[in-house]
Parts: C-alpha cells; structure tokens; sequence
C-alpha cells in the first residue's frame, strides 16, 4: 500500500457519528419484528464509511437512525454531539427509492435544501430565481439531467430519478452525506462517472459520508471504510479500513490488492447471510 | 271511508283544538272519514298546499283565497266554514314608540314573516289608511323572530296575528297588554274574514258529502269545546305532547274570545258569513293587490255544506 | 398505549372546557336564555323532556339513517361515473353543483307536494343534502389516482371495472370516509330540514314547534341531540375507517415500538 | 385538440337534454307550475325580472364572497391544526361533527339577535355552512400524507411549519379545491338561509317574498341565479385548480402524442 | 462454444412480439421529448431478451409498449398477434420501482394477477384461501420473504420490495414476461441465486421474457440473445445471440468466452452512451 495516503486519509478525529447499542424492532407482540441489533458504530468527521450486507438487515434503517428518521428501540445516536441529526450537522439524504415530490419539477426537487436548511433559507427568496438557480443546473448537468431540469419526476426514467435524487443531497453541501444505493438503477459507465464526481466532491469538502451499497467495488472506490452486515436482524461483523490512495481510478479496482479486498468481503458476506442464505436458495 | 288530507295553518295550537277534538273524539270516524291531520306552515301556505293537490282540506285564511281566486280561479279551494270571524291582522308596536294610529307607522320599520297574511295585507292596511307604503321600510323576518326583534327594539312594529304574537310576547316574558300597542286592521277598515276550513274544489265536485261529514264534525267538536275547555285542550295534548297546556287554554279561549265570537255569529251561527261583508272583503282585497279580476263572492266561500243554523250556536262558558 | 390514554384524557377535558366556558360566559354576560340558554339549562330539559322526546328521536334517526344510506349509494356511483368518464364529469359536475348551490328548504315544498307530508320527503331531502360531498370525494380520489399504480392491473389486461375495484376505490377510501363524515352530519341536516317544513314528527318538528313557542331550551335539547346523534355516527365510522384504510394513517403507528 | 372539442360538445349537448326533458315532462303530466314550472317560464320571469333581481343578487353574491373568503381561511387554519396534532384532532373533530350536524337555520336566529338583521349574519351562516368540508379534507389529505415525503423535508431539519407548507399543504391540494367545491355552494346556500331568515335585500329574500305571493316561477328564477352563480365561481376554481394541480391529474396528458 | 447447446436454444420460430418502427415521444410542440426512435425489434416464442443501454435511453419505454402500457407516436406493436399484450397473451410485468398497491398485503399484492388474470379469476373466490394462497407462498419461500406474506409494503426493505414485485410478475405463469431491473436492489448473492431461479423457470416453462438490466453478467447469464440501446432517443445499435449451454453457471461467468461477450458489449456501449457520456463526463 501506499505510505503517502496516510496524509489524505482522515487525520482529524472529532467523532461525527456515534452509534451506542442502538437497535430498533418495529411492531409489537407477535408482530413485532427486530430490524436492527444492537450496534455501535463510531464515524470520525470526514470519514466515508461504505455499508454493505444482504438485503433487508438493516442498512437503510442505521440510516435513518442517524439522520434522525427512526427513533431507536434501544441505545442511544449522537451526531455532531446532538441526538438529531439535522439540528447539529447540515445534513444531506438520498433515499433508497427517490422520493421527488411529485408537485415539483425537477428543479424545484432540487432546490428544496435550499429553501429549507440554514443558512441558505434566508436568501432563497431573493436568490432562487439567480444564484441557487445556477446552482441547481450545474449540479444537474454534472448528472446529465441539465435538459430536464423543468421536468415534472413522472416525466423522468428510474435512473434519471435517482440521479436527481442524488443532485437533491448534495447542492446544499452538506457535512453529513446519508447515501442508500444512489448508484443502483445506473448503467455501469454512469455509475463509474459519477463515482469518480463523488470522490471529487468528497475530497474537495470532506464531508462525512455512510454509503449504502451493494456493489463491493463501489465500496472500495469511495470508501475509507467498509462494514459488513449481517442478515436480518443485523448487526455489524466486519469492519475494514481502506488504504488506496487517492484520486482513486477504475482501473486501480483491477489491480491484485483492490480485488483481494474483495474477495475478503465476499467472503464475509457469504457468512453474513447466514441462515437467510440457506432459506433463498430454491 | 274516504281519505281525507288535512293541513292545520301553524304547528299545534289551542286555537286547532275543534279539528283535533273532531279526530280525537272519532267525529270524523262517524261521519265516514279517515282524516290525516298535518302541522301546516302558515294560513296562507294552507291554500297552496290544497292547490297543488298534496292536501284536500286545511285550516287556512281565506284572503289568501281571494288573492289566488283572480288568477287560477280553477284551482283555488272553497271555504266551507268560516271559523275567525274577526281578523287577527294585528300591527304590534311598543307602547313607548308611540305609535297609536296607522299613520304613526309613516317612515318606521316594520318587520313580519313575509308569508303571514298580516305582511301580505299591509299594502291594503296601508292604502285604506293614507299611508305611504314606501316610507315604511319591511324587514323579512322569520316567524321566531319578529317577537324578539320588537322587544330589542330592532323594528319599531310586527306584523303579526294577535292570537300568535300575545302569547309568544308571554313567553318572552313580556307583558302584552301593559307595555304594548295593538294596531288591528279589523278596528282600521280592514272588515275582513280570516281563518276557516277550506277543500278544495275537486273534493266538492266528487265527494260532496264528505265535505258535509267534515264541517258537520268539527262544528259539533267547535260547539262542544265552548262548553267543555278541558276537552278541547285535552285533544291539543292529544295530539301534540310538546304543547304547554296552560299555554294553549289560553290560547284556545282567545280564539273563541277574540276572534270566533262576535255578534254576526250570534245572528248567523258558527262557520257562516256574511256575504255583503264578504263582498266587501273581496273589494278591499283586490283593490288592495291591484287584482286584474275581482272574485265572485261564490268562488270563495260555499255555505251549502254547513250544517242547520241550530247546531251552529256558539254558547260560551266561562 | 399509555400516550393514547392521556391523548384522549386530554381531548376529553378540553371538550368538556369548552361547554364549561359557555357556561360560565352565559352567566358572566348575563345571556337571556331567550337567546342561548346554559348548557345546564338544556341538560335539565333534556332529561326531563327525554321520555316525551325519545319516539321523535327514533324518527329522525331512522329517517336519516335510510336517506344517508341511499345518499352513499348514489354518491358513490355517480362519483364512480364521474370520477372515470370525461363527458360524465362535464356534464354531471355542472349539473350537481348547481343542484348543490340551491338551499334544500326550497326543494323541500316540492318533496311534500309529490309524496305528502311525513318520512319520504324526509329521507329525500337528507339524500339531496349528503350525497354531493361524496360525489366530490371519491371523484377527486379517482381523477388522481397515480397511474402507476394503475398500470400494475393494466398490464395484466384489466378491464374498466376491475381497476375502478381494485385500484380508484380502494385509494379513495381515506376520502371516502372523509366524506362520510360530512355527509352524514348533512343527513341530520336534511331530515330535520324537511321535518321542520312537513311532519309531526322527529326532532326538526319538536325544534320548530319549541322555537315557535320560545322554548329556546328545547330547542338546544333538540340541537344536542342532533350534534350527538352526528357524533356518534361519526365515531361508528371512525371504527369502521381504522380497520379499512389504516394503511394510510399508518404514520402514527410507524414510530418503532 | 379535437377530442377535447367533442367532449365538450357531448356535454353541452347533454345539459341542454335536461332542460328540455324537464321541459317535456312538466308540458307531459301537466304539472302545474305551482309546483314546478317549466324552465321556460323560469327563463321568461328571469329575463322580465331582470333589473329588479340584480341588486339582489349582487348582494347575495358580495355577502357570499366575503363568508366564503372567511370560511376557507378558517376551514384551512383548522384543519391544518386537526390534520398535525392528535390532541387537536381528537377535541375539535367531535365539536366540529356535532356542530355540522345542527341545522344552520336554528343558528341564524342567533346570529340575527346578536348581530341584527342584515349582512352580517348572513356572512357568518355562509362561513359556518362552508368551513367544514375544507376541514375534514384539509385534515384528511394531511394525516394521509406519505410519511416518505416528509421524510425528505425531515432529514434536512425542517420544523413543523416547514412540512405543512412544503409536503402536507401541496399533497393536499387536489383534495383542498375538491372541498372548494364542494364550500363554495355551501357558501351560497347559507347566505340564502340567513337572508330568508331575517333581511330585506338578497335572492333569498325575493325567494322567500316570492313564495309567499305563490310566485313560483320566481322563487325558481332565484333558485336558478344560484345555480348559475354557483357554477360560475366553480368553473373559476376549476381553472385555477388546472393550474395549481395539474401534476394530480396528469393521467389525460400522458399518452405519447 | 458449445454445439449441443442448439437443441436447448428455443427452435418454435412463431413470433411473440414485433415492434415494427416503433417510435414514442411525449409532450407537445418545445416541450416534445422524443423517447424513442423508430425501433424494429423482432421476438419468437420462448426467446430470453436482455437488453441493456444507459440510463433514459427508452428501455422502460420499450417495456411498457410491449406491455400495451404506452400507445406508440408512429409504428405499431404486434404482441401474440394481437395490438395489446394483455389481452393475447398472459403477461407478467415488474416494473422498475415497485409499485406495490400499499393498500394490500405482501401476499394479497403478489395474488392480485390471480384475481384479474383468466383463467385464475374464476376461481379466485373459491381458491383465495387455498390452493392460490399456498402458490404465493411457495413463491415468496424463493425469494426468502415467507416470513412477510401478512407484511404490508411499507414495513419491508428496497430490495425486499423488489422481490415481492417479481413474485407479482411470476405467480400467474404468464408467457411474456417483462422485467425491468429486477433484481436492481439486491446484493451479489441473492441476485445470482433468483439468476438461477429464473433461468429454472424460463427452462421448465420457456415463456418469451424480455429483461431490461445494467448488469452485463446478468445479460449474458440469462439471455438468449442480448440487444444494446443508444442513448436517448434510444434505438437498438447491437443484437447478438447468446449460445452457452443451459443451464449455466455462476461459474461460467468467468470463463473467456463469457468475459469476451462482456467486453464486447461493452465497447458497444461505450459507442452507445455517445454523445450523452461527454456531457456526464464532469
Ligand atoms: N416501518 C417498518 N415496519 C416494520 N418493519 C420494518 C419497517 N421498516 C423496515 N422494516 C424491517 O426492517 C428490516 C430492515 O429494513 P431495511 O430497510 O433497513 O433493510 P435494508 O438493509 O435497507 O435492505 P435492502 O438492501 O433490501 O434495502 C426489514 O426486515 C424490514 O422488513
Ligand atoms: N411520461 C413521460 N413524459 C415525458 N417524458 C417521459 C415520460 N416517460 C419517459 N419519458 C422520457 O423518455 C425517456 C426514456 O425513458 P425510459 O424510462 O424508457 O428510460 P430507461 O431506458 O428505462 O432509463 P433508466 O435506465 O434510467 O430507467 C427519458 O428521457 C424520459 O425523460
Ligand atoms: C293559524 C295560523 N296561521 C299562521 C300563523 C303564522 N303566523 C302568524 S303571525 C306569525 C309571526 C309570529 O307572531 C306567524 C308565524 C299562525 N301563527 N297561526
Ligand atoms: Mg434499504
Ligand atoms: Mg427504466
């Protein structure tokens, strides 16, 4: 590995996420089902943390918990030395499936932060029609969304969305990036482009990112660090930093050590799903 | 048996009670019919319910007769007996407006409900009176209302029946002779008929003995109750549990007082009239609406089914 | 659970402050019961006018529950018709809403006139009053349907009929039972509207004859009993709505346990 | 283009059948027009009547506008409280239901001892006859909003207000003009009630003269000018409601062109 | 490759579907977007169709114009012989975002083809409760959702959601079936594992499937033949048969005739993105 990535990878270390046994079940009685075990799970500011597990452990639901969505069952989150989120750090979300508002164009979605989240509020009505407008297309055509940008979400494809969805979680540039699989309705070549505006972003602002994904190369390009899940109720069983240094590029997830990483992680995932595995195989 | 529709002119009152004993008592029963007794929505409403084939009898004013007589004189029902003798049309005012004349009420606000023959008629009141009409603002009011407004001082007179307006000024805790003024049109040439039982004129044409039964049955209970108050009221009660019976004695001996009796019905019996008067009325009315044809006295009122003038004494008790 | 009970402690206190507070602003502004009686006066004659009251109140309830009945099936199939049919919405809507533009007291004559004095134009008029709120609703709902949703049961080659039961209505049901709610409290409305003008019978009759002898109070006692009799047909619909269309009030229920 | 054309046409066509039919029908069982008269002779008296009826109705429509104005305003700010808090809910929707089902004549007579005779009492009836279908919707649509929605305003730290005006207000749009609808006829009917009650200016008071000199083609002449303004203000909420809410009803414009 | 593999190869040459110039734009005047270009597509009986292209490129489109969900601008449609889908043949769609009705259950949404679909719909009443309920959930067991066949959509998971969806497209056995990312959600393991669940089926039952997917893997794992779409307005640039022998493998993904076709489609893809991958390019 490189020595000199030392020097990129995070060196301040102010805790920005701090899971303490939080766990969640939703329902009661009978019903009730445990979504989330109890999980610690400490993020340093800056970090970009990658969480990957079989589907349905709980990975949107730590989520959620850290952007103060879910209460927990259990346990306790702090963020940014505040139990919401939102109220400590500026924070960005992109869900799973893009939720626009369907009574916004494209446009709109986008500047919805804007409008919202401080300090940007106060200006909104004085620059939305000007600068934040600027803004939003910019960002949209990093996405190649620029032509669509006065489209109503129905009039847009799955992928489209989603980038649009993206583009709504970072104009407001925020220190906390939630990410559930943006990347996931994506061509491969899309998928890596944006992969590669990610890193830029995320080099240029250190934001603290927890990336949701299925895809173990997109974890190794972006992350600092890679958790694995196991299957419902889920938990965290692996833990792994990542070294490569950066500006990372496609071709370095070919190289030998990128892919025995890999391997590693596949690994841990097959034992991850566990019980759940042996039920899925038909 | 013959099914008979009968509307009342308000909702239950003493002054109802020779229709209700009539039914109470079974007189109807007696005479071969079988009356369904409505509450009614105003003396005038009386006759265009009869009009519109819904009702084939109903106690109602017989102006209202008169005024649609002119204009669709084939639908309009016959009065067959003439109860109120005297009119009720009565203009209230406080005593402190000071108002004692009909030319008092020049440039005041009167208020009434507007389907009362006493709002109808004030044009008439107005004109056999030299008052202008025009400087006379009218306020429509409902009829649960025109009381209230008078007492607030909100219109300076009501156009009311008096049988109506003296007991609602009672139960506004008022007291209608001390601190009232009673303007009636019958004291201010307006020398009209008022409330009778009417049918209509299909009835007459293909059943005319069951109009014979009709009157026949609620003259005997009229007579009846002259003598007997408590039965009279006991058929109110009868008939409409809600009524305050001491309310509604009361109200049933002001109609007998106040608008039955009269020396014309000493000379001519109950449910009679007298037909110059009657011709009289007829003028007053059409003149009064500016009636392009005025009725004949024929049209409007039909004695042939009234009963012999001996059953129709009106003898009353203390 | 525990929050539920003081949420309904709560609400029941506050509904009980808000007649206290009519109480005591009667008394505090010296209001003539002439005009609006304490509502200790109008418990008073209530209770002891019930037995006299109680067949008026059996009519009225039947009257209404008969023309509220046929008021959702006829709103329910003309909003259908509507809600569905471009032409059926240029045409009925205006239609409708000029009919629901007309204050009922006059139609109500026209009732009496055909069918006589009694229930019929009763249980007419409180169709006339109650079915448009539920035209209204449930073609609303179905005009905005999203079309996704649609598309599952068309590309499955479903026909007119089995979307309309299988997607428009049952995404509807929130606003239809929104509408319930209003239009079953029009019902009241009506029936009584038409007992005032024609019968001698029900609550509206008993207000009528009460407010035309100033017995202001049983008048209230009528009103009471007619904001009760709503109450819990709204209440009887609230049950029947949790177990229908929880999946869209899910949001409380969400929060993990 | 052209399919839009036809529709319209088809409709047109189908209102002017229901004149005609009842036109047809009334010549047919010669009913007489004490009861109901035929449209023509309603349009005769309405044209010949004309210049008298036009105070009036510039009054009742005033006297609406203002009642209506107030009642959406109230009907809004209600039902986004009962729509977000439960306890608000769980108080005033029994209150409101009881009040909904009281017939609003017996309330007019309080409006007219306290206020007088006049607009006044007239306004508040229109208010209090509209608010509630604005109410029950405006609180429907928000406590269906999906929680996903909202989820997208919480995550940025967005308070109560932000939600309400950002997710629960706009999703509740097409529902709000549904009720619009639905109030502004409301409006109109309790702004007649209250003139027929206690006024001297007003359709509902020529209405009410109307039938008491048996001129029933008049008191449908006035019927008919309500119909007509209750249409007119609908069309008028129609065209801002293709505005404001076309992304609801997107299904017409969506086929591929 | 393999020469035995022929007789597997679907040898019924009757064509199911046939796009003949096909072509979809939507909106009116400035706003026209044109989605799709003029596209020839032939399908026979039994055919497995993957087809690949980027993100906006029309392959929803495509999907939903065979499915008789979108009326084409010019062209025509011929599916079964008949212009909608629907009513020639049984069809099976999971579309893109799972559109679960929420209203519904896991299980009464994944029977809801059973109740609208003849010949099942008339004996739904009767069947509902027995021999239809044990089906759906012997197909939720597949997928590994038995647990949550009482489970409203909202209390399950993206890629949970997107199982329930495929089940809905599956249950009535229909001959086409239309797939849009199906498996988009799901991590490496359980995708490969419903991979080999779906090809078990297209072998026992052959219907005509057309799967629209971002993963070149899955293309080739799947497909008999495997069409790339240019960017928007999309038209179909390549068409190449796939010949492995069934059933195949997980293993044979590696192999370098498999690794081969990848390269191959993917250089036609890059060509594909065109002028649309310079703009994303930030
Ligand atoms: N609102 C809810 N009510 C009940 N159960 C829920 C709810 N939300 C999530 N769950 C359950 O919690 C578990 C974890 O869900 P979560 O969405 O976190 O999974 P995930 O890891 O994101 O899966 P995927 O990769 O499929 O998106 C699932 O089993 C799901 O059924
Ligand atoms: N209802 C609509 N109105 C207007 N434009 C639409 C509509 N539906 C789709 N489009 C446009 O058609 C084009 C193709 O969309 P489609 O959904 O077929 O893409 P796709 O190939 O499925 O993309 P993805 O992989 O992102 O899902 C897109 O550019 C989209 O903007
Ligand atoms: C038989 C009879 N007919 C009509 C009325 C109606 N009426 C006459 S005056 C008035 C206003 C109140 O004083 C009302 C409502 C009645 N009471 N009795
Ligand atoms: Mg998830
Ligand atoms: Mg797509």
């Amino acid at each position: 590995m490189n020595p000199d990535l030392a020097q990129i990878a995070p060196e301040r270390k102010r805790p920005a996420v701090q899971l303490s046994r939080a766990s969640v079940a939703f329902g009661q009685g009978a019903e009730r089902v445990q979504a989330l075990q109890p999980t610690d799970l400490h993020l340093d500011e800056g970090e970009f943390l990658a969480l990957v597990g079989p589907s349905g452990c709980g990975k949107s639901t730590i989520l959620k918990l850290v952007g103060g969505l879910t209460r927990p069952s259990g346990g306790e989150i702090i963020v940014g030395g505040r139990e919401v989120a939102a109220r400590a750090l500026r924070v960005g979300m992109a869900f799973q499936n893009p939720t626009l508002l369907p009574w916004l164009t494209i446009e709109q979605n986008v500047m919805l932060p804007l409008k919202i989240v401080r300090p940007f509020r106060q200006d909104y009505a004085r620059k939305k029609r000007g600068e934040y407008r600027d803004r939003v297309h910019a960002l949209l055509a990093d996405v190649g969304l620029e032509k669509f940008a006065g489209h109503y979400p129905w009039q847009l494809s799955g992928g489209m969305l989603q980038r649009a969805n993206l583009c709504r979680a970072l104009i407001h540039e925020p220190s906390l990036l939630l990410l559930d699989e943006p990347f996931g309705a994506l061509d491969q070549f899309t998928r890596e482009e944006l992969w590669g505006t990610m890193q830029d972003l995320w080099i240029k602002r250190r934001p603290t990112v927890i990336l949701v994904t299925h895809d173990l190369k997109e974890a190794g390009f972006l992350g600092t660090r890679i958790c694995v899940m196991s299957a419902r109720p889920g938990r965290i069983i692996d833990d792994s930093p990542v070294t490569f240094p950066r500006p990372r590029t496609v071709e370095m997830t070919f190289q030998p050590d990128f892919v025995a990483l890999n391997q590693r992680l596949r690994e841990r995932i097959i034992d991850a799903r566990g019980e759940s595995a042996r039920k899925v195989a038909s | 048996q013959t099914d008979i529709r009968f509307t009342l002119g308000w909702k239950t009152q003493g002054s109802d009670a020779p229709i209700l004993l009539a039914q109470q008592k079974g007189y109807f029963e007696e005479e071969g019919l079988n009356v369904t007794i409505d509450q009614g929505e105003g003396s005038a409403a009386t006759v265009t319910r009869i009009m519109s084939g819904t009702y084939d009898a109903g106690f109602g004013d017989i102006n209202a007769i008169i005024q649609n007589a002119a204009e669709r004189p084939d639908q309009t029902p016959v009065m067959v007996y003439q109860l109120w003798n005297d009119p009720p049309f009565t203009v209230v005012t406080r005593k402190e407006s000071g108002i004692t004349t009909p030319a008092d009420l020049a440039g005041k606000t009167l208020g009434g409900a507007p389907g009362t023959p006493t709002t109808k008629l004030l044009p008439v009141f107005a004109r056999m009176n030299d008052v202008d009409l025009d400087s006379i603002t009218i306020e429509s009011l409902a009829p649960n209302l025109t009381e209230p407004m008078l007492i607030r001082g909100d219109i300076d007179g009501a156009m009311v029946f008096n049988i109506t307006a003296w007991f609602n000024l009672i139960n506004n805790r008022q007291d209608p002779a001390a601190d009232f003024n009673w303007l009636n049109f019958g004291d201010h040439g307006l020398d009209l008929y008022a409330n009778g039982v009417m049918v209509s004129q299909a009835m007459i044409a293909d059943n005319p003995e069951a109009v014979t039964g009709l009157v026949r049955a609620i003259n005997r209970a009229a007579v009846e109750i002259a003598q007997d108050h408590e039965a009279g009221v006991d058929a109110v009660l009868a008939f409409d549990n809600l009524a305050n019976r001491d309310l509604e004695m009361a109200r049933m001996m002001f109609s007998y007082e106040n608008l039955i009796a009269s020396d014309e019905v000493t000379r001519i019996g109950l449910g009679d009239l007298d037909d110059d008067r009657l011709s009289r009325a007829i003028d007053i009315v059409a003149e009064g609406y500016q009636l392009q044809t005025t009725p004949e006295a024929g049209q409007v009122f039909d004695r042939s089914f009234l009963p012999p003038l001996d059953d129709r004494q009106l003898v009353l008790a203390d | 659970m525990n929050y539920a009970i003081r949420r309904r402690m709560w609400s029941a206190a506050l509904i009980v402050a808000f007649f206290l507070g009519w109480e005591v602003l009667c008394l505090a502004l010296n209001v003539s019961d002439l005009v609006v009686p304490r509502p200790s006066q109008v418990m008073a004659t209530l209770v002891a006018r019930f037995p006299v009251l109680w067949p008026h109140i059996i009519q009225t309830l039947w009257t209404t529950m008969i023309g509220f009945g046929l008021g959702v099936a006829v709103g329910v199939v003309i909003g259908a018709l509507i809600g569905t049919s471009r032409v059926a919405y240029d045409t009925a809507y205006p239609l409708l809403i000029g009919f629901s533009s007309i204050p009922k007291v006059a139609v109500v004559p026209i009732f009496v006139l055909w069918f006589g004095a009694g229930p019929v134009p009763a249980v007419l008029t409180a169709l006339a009053m109650c079915f448009f709120p539920i035209v209204v609703n449930i073609a609303t709902g179905l005009a905005t349907t999203e079309p996704e949703m649609e598309d599952v049961l068309k590309s499955l080659g479903a026909g007119k009929m089995d979307l309309l039961l299988n997607v428009g209505l049952p995404r509807t049901m929130p606003f239809f039972f929104a509408s319930l709610k209003i239009a079953a409290t029009y019902a009241f409305v009506g029936t009584v509207l038409a007992e005032t003008v024609a019968s001698n019978k029900g609550i509206g009759n008993v207000m009528m004859s009460a407010s035309s002898n100033f017995d202001v109070p049983l008048v209230f006692a009528g009103l009471f009993i007619l904001a009760f009799l709503g109450v819990a047909l709204y209440v009887l619909f609230s049950v029947i709505e949790g177990r229908v269309v929880g999946w869209a009030n899910r949001r409380t229920d969400l929060s993990p346990s």
